[in-house]
C-alpha cells in the first residue's frame, strides 16, 4: 500500500489486526447498506468478547446477527434490537449486556466521536430511563442531557463507489449510519460494490473523504432485504 | 361508535397544512399518508435519512438500497433528497420537521409520553422515537383511548417509562381529539356517536370540556 | 408560494421581514461563495444594529464589507476580520463589536445549533483568550471548553444549483460554511446561480435538503476574487 | 548561516510521510508543498474545504469558486474531495489530519504557542489556527529563532496570548530543529554552521543539549 491507495484485496488483510475485546463501529440501517463480508470475516475470525456500535444487530442468521451464533458480541449499543430471536435470548440470559441508545444520539454520538467533540448536550431522553445518570443541563429554559462522542477500534463500512484514495459514494438510503461510522474508527475498513481510478469521482460529490478511511475492499454484496413491501404495478 | 384506524388516520391528515414535512411512525401514523387531502402537498421523511418518501415500490421497482424507517422498501418522489441518519436527526433534533405523528401506549395531562417500553416485556429498544418527540414541536399521538379492559391511556401520570417528558401537545384516540394545556386535557372533538361520559369516564387524566364539543364527520 | 415551491422572484421579497437589531447567518469564506445581492438587498433596506454571523466580513466594498459603508453591523461573529479597512476603523473605533471565533468552532456552532444541540465540548481555545470565563472540563484526561450552539434570524446562503423544493448543491469551494448557515436560521434565504425543476437533482447528492430552505431566488453573480494567484501556464 | 525561508521548508519537508494528510498555514509552512521528496505523495488539507489541494491555476485555470485557506486560488488534484467548513474541522478536529505546519509569534517549553494576536496591535482574528494546534498529534512549528533585536521566540512561557496550550512537540526555527519533552526544548539539529552556543544564547527556555547535535545538510 503506497501513497494514499487504501486497496486491500483479501477480506483477511481487510479486518487484520482485529482482536477479541475491541470496540466495532457499524454502518448500515437494519439490513440496509450493512458491510456484510466485513462481518463475515469477523465471524470467521472468531474474535470474542466484542462490543458492537451498531443502529441495529441484523437478523439471525444476516448481518450482525452471524456474530451471535459463536456469542462473540457481549456488549452492544444499539437503537433497536428487534427481528432476531437468537440476540432476544442472548439478551434475557443476560450474556450480552445491551445499551440502547437513542437512533438520533447514536448517530451524533459517532459524528462528534469522528469530529473531536468529547461530549454534546441533546433534548433527547430527557426525562426518560436513558437520561437516568447523565447530567442535565438547561439551555434557554429546555433541560438537556450530555451524551459522549464515541469511536471504535474498528468501523466497518459498507459504500456504493470508491476510488483508490478512498474517497466514498454510499447509495441511496444505503447511506444510513455508513458516513459516521467511517469517521469514527481508528482504523476505517471499507468495502464497496466498485472501485474507480482517482479522478473519476466529483470532488463535489463524495459522502466520506478518504482521509477518513485506512483500507479499501471491493466486494460482492447479497443485499437481502428485511421487509419487501411491494405494490400493485 | 369508536373511530377505526383508517377514520384515525384521516382526522389525523386535517392537521396537515400544504408544504409541511412530516415524519410517520410506523402502524396508525403510516395510514395518513392515505388521506392527504387533493390539492395539497406534503413531503414525507423518513428518519434512516430520506426526504420525500413515495408509494411503495413495484415488484421491478424494489431496491435494497431504497427503505424507509420501518425497514420496508419505498420509492421516493421527485425532488427528494438522501443523507446520513446524522444528518436526518439533526433535522429532527433542530425541529425542522413541521409535524410528527406517532403511536403510544400512554400519553399524561403533562404532556409526557410512554410509547417503547413495557417493563418485564422483551425490549427492542426506542429507535427514533425518543429524538422524534424531543425535537418536534408539533406532535400528533395517536391511540386508543382504553385498553380492552377499560383502562385509560390518558392519564394524570405516566405510569410506563417515558419516551419524553413534556413534549405531547395534541392526542387522537378512537374517541376524541384532545389537546393539553397547561397541565390537562381538553376534549376538542368527539367520535361520532361518542359521549362526553364516555370520555370521561376513559380518561384518568384532569379533563377539562368545553361547553359545546363539536362531533366528527367523515365522508 | 404553494407547497414546496419555495422560488421567489424579486430580492425584495427574499429578505422580506428583515428588521434592525437582528441576528444574520452569512455563508461565504473570503469573497468565495458569499450570497452578495442577498447582502445588497440589506444595504439597500437600511436595517441597522445587525448582529453578523460570518467567517469573514468581506472587503471594502464588496461582501459583507458593504454594510459597514452605513455602520448596518454592530455585532460580528468572526473567525478573520483582515482585509478590510473601514471594518478596522469601525472596531477600532469601537463601533462593532467583533466576538473573534476560531474557525472550526464557528462552523460546529452553527451545525449545532441547526441540529438542536444547545452545546458542545472543545479543545479548541482551551487556555486561550477564546477560553475565558467558559466551562472547562476533562474527558479522557484532556482539557475541553463548552461552545453554545447558534441560529440567527435570518441566514443567507449562496448556493450553485437548486431545485424548486430547496434542495442544494454547491460548486467547489464555494461550498465552505454555506451548507451549516442554511440550517441555522429561522428564516433561510438561498441564491443560486440556477434552479431547474424538481428531479432533476440526484437525490443523493444534495448538499442542503429542502426541509432547511425557506425562500429560493435565482440571481447572477460577480464572484469577485481576492488573491488571484496563477501560475506560468 | 541561519536557514533561509527555502531551506526551513525543505527542512520542514523531511518530516513528510508517503500517504500523510497535511495542512500547511500560510507563509514558510505553504513553502513546504515544493519540497516533496520525489516517489513521495502527500495530501494537502486546505481548512475552508479541500483535501487534494493542487497547484495555483493557470490563467485559463482561475475559477472564482475554488481558492484555498489563504484565499488565494487553487486547482484540485485528481482524487480530491470538496467538503463544508464543518466538515474539515471534522476532519482537524478529530485528529485525522496526519501532519500541521504553522508559523508562531512564540512558543514555550510546555508546547504553549501564541501565533495569532499582539495586544495593542490590530487583531485580524484566528482563522483556523486555534483548531488546528488543538485538534492535530503532530504539529511543526516554523519561526525565526529570534527576533531581530536578538529576543528570543523559545521560552519558559509565552508571554502573548495563547493560540494553544500544550500542544507543540516540534520546533523549526532558522537556527535549529528542537523537540519539546517533559517541559523543555530538546536540542536535535542545527543549521549548517550555527554553533550550540549561538541557540543557547538565543534560547530564553529550558534548553537541553545532548553530546552529539548534528548539523543539518541540504543539497
Amino acid at each position: 500500500m503506497a501513497g494514499f491507495d487504501k486497496r486491500v484485496y483479501s477480506y483477511e488483510e481487510a479486518m487484520d489486526g482485529i482482536e477479541s475485546g475491541m470496540t466495532v463501529v457499524a454502518g448500515g440501517f437494519g439490513l440496509c447498506g450493512i458491510p456484510e463480508n466485513l462481518i463475515s470475516e469477523i465471524k470467521r475470525r472468531g474474535v470474542k468478547d466484542l462490543t458492537v456500535v451498531s443502529n441495529n444487530c441484523g437478523v439471525d442468521g444476516f448481518g450482525l446477527g452471524v456474530l451471535l451464533e459463536d456469542r462473540q458480541i457481549s456488549r452492544i449499543l444499539a437503537s433497536y434490537v428487534g427481528e432476531n430471536a437468537l440476540f432476544e435470548r442472548q439478551m434475557l440470559d443476560g450474556e450480552i449486556d445491551v445499551q440502547l441508545t437513542p437512533q438520533g444520539t447514536l448517530a451524533e454520538k459517532l459524528r462528534a466521536g469522528g469530529a473531536g467533540i468529547p461530549a454534546f448536550y441533546t433534548a433527547t431522553g430527557y426525562g426518560t430511563p436513558i437520561g437516568e445518570g447523565k447530567e442535565v443541563r438547561e439551555f434557554n429554559g429546555r433541560k438537556f442531557i450530555l451524551e459522549e462522542g464515541l469511536i471504535g477500534d474498528f468501523a466497518i463500512v459498507k459504500g456504493w463507489k470508491a476510488d483508490h484514495y478512498g474517497n466514498v459514494i454510499y447509495r441511496k438510503t444505503a447511506r444510513n449510519f455508513n458516513p459516521m461510522a467511517a469517521t469514527a474508527g481508528r482504523i476505517t475498513v471499507v468495502e464497496v460494490e466498485e472501485i474507480v481510478e482517482p479522478g473519476e469521482l466529483d470532488p463535489d460529490q463524495i459522502h466520506t473523504p478518504g482521509i477518513y478511511v485506512d483500507r479499501l475492499i471491493q466486494g460482492t454484496f447479497e443485499k437481502r432485504i428485511e421487509k419487501r413491501t411491494v405494490r400493485e404495478s | 361508535m369508536a373511530l377505526t384506524r383508517e377514520q384515525m388516520a384521516q382526522r389525523v391528515a386535517r392537521e396537515l397544512e400544504d408544504g409541511f414535512y412530516v415524519n410517520l411512525g410506523i402502524g396508525i401514523p403510516t395510514l395518513v399518508a392515505n388521506y392527504i387531502p387533493e390539492g395539497m402537498d406534503v413531503m414525507l421523511q423518513s428518519e434512516n435519512g430520506l426526504l420525500g418518501m413515495g408509494q411503495f415500490p413495484t415488484e421491478d421497482e424494489v431496491d435494497a438500497d431504497m427503505i424507509n424507517a420501518g425497514k420496508q422498501t419505498v420509492t421516493s418522489r421527485p425532488g427528494s433528497a438522501i443523507f446520513s441518519s446524522a444528518e436526518s436527526f439533526a433535522m429532527i433534533r433542530g425541529g425542522h420537521v413541521d409535524l410528527t405523528v406517532l403511536g403510544a401506549f400512554e400519553v399524561d395531562q403533562n404532556g409526557n409520553i410512554a410509547s417503547w417500553m413495557v417493563p418485564g416485556k422483551l425490549i427492542k429498544g426506542m429507535g427514533g422515537a425518543m429524538d422524534l418527540v424531543a425535537g418536534a414541536e408539533n406532535i400528533i399521538c395517536t391511540m386508543t383511548h382504553a385498553s380492552k379492559d377499560g383502562t385509560s391511556k390518558l392519564l394524570e401520570q405516566c405510569t410506563l417509562p417515558l419516551t419524553g417528558a413534556g413534549c405531547i401537545n395534541r392526542v387522537l384516540t378512537d374517541l376524541a381529539y384532545l389537546e393539553i394545556e397547561n397541565g390537562t386535557f381538553v376534549l376538542k372533538e368527539r367520535a361520532p356517536g361518542v359521549s362526553v361520559e364516555e370520555i370521561k369516564e376513559k380518561t384518568a387524566g384532569k379533563l377539562i370540556v368545553p361547553e359545546n364539543v363539536p362531533e366528527m364527520t367523515f365522508d
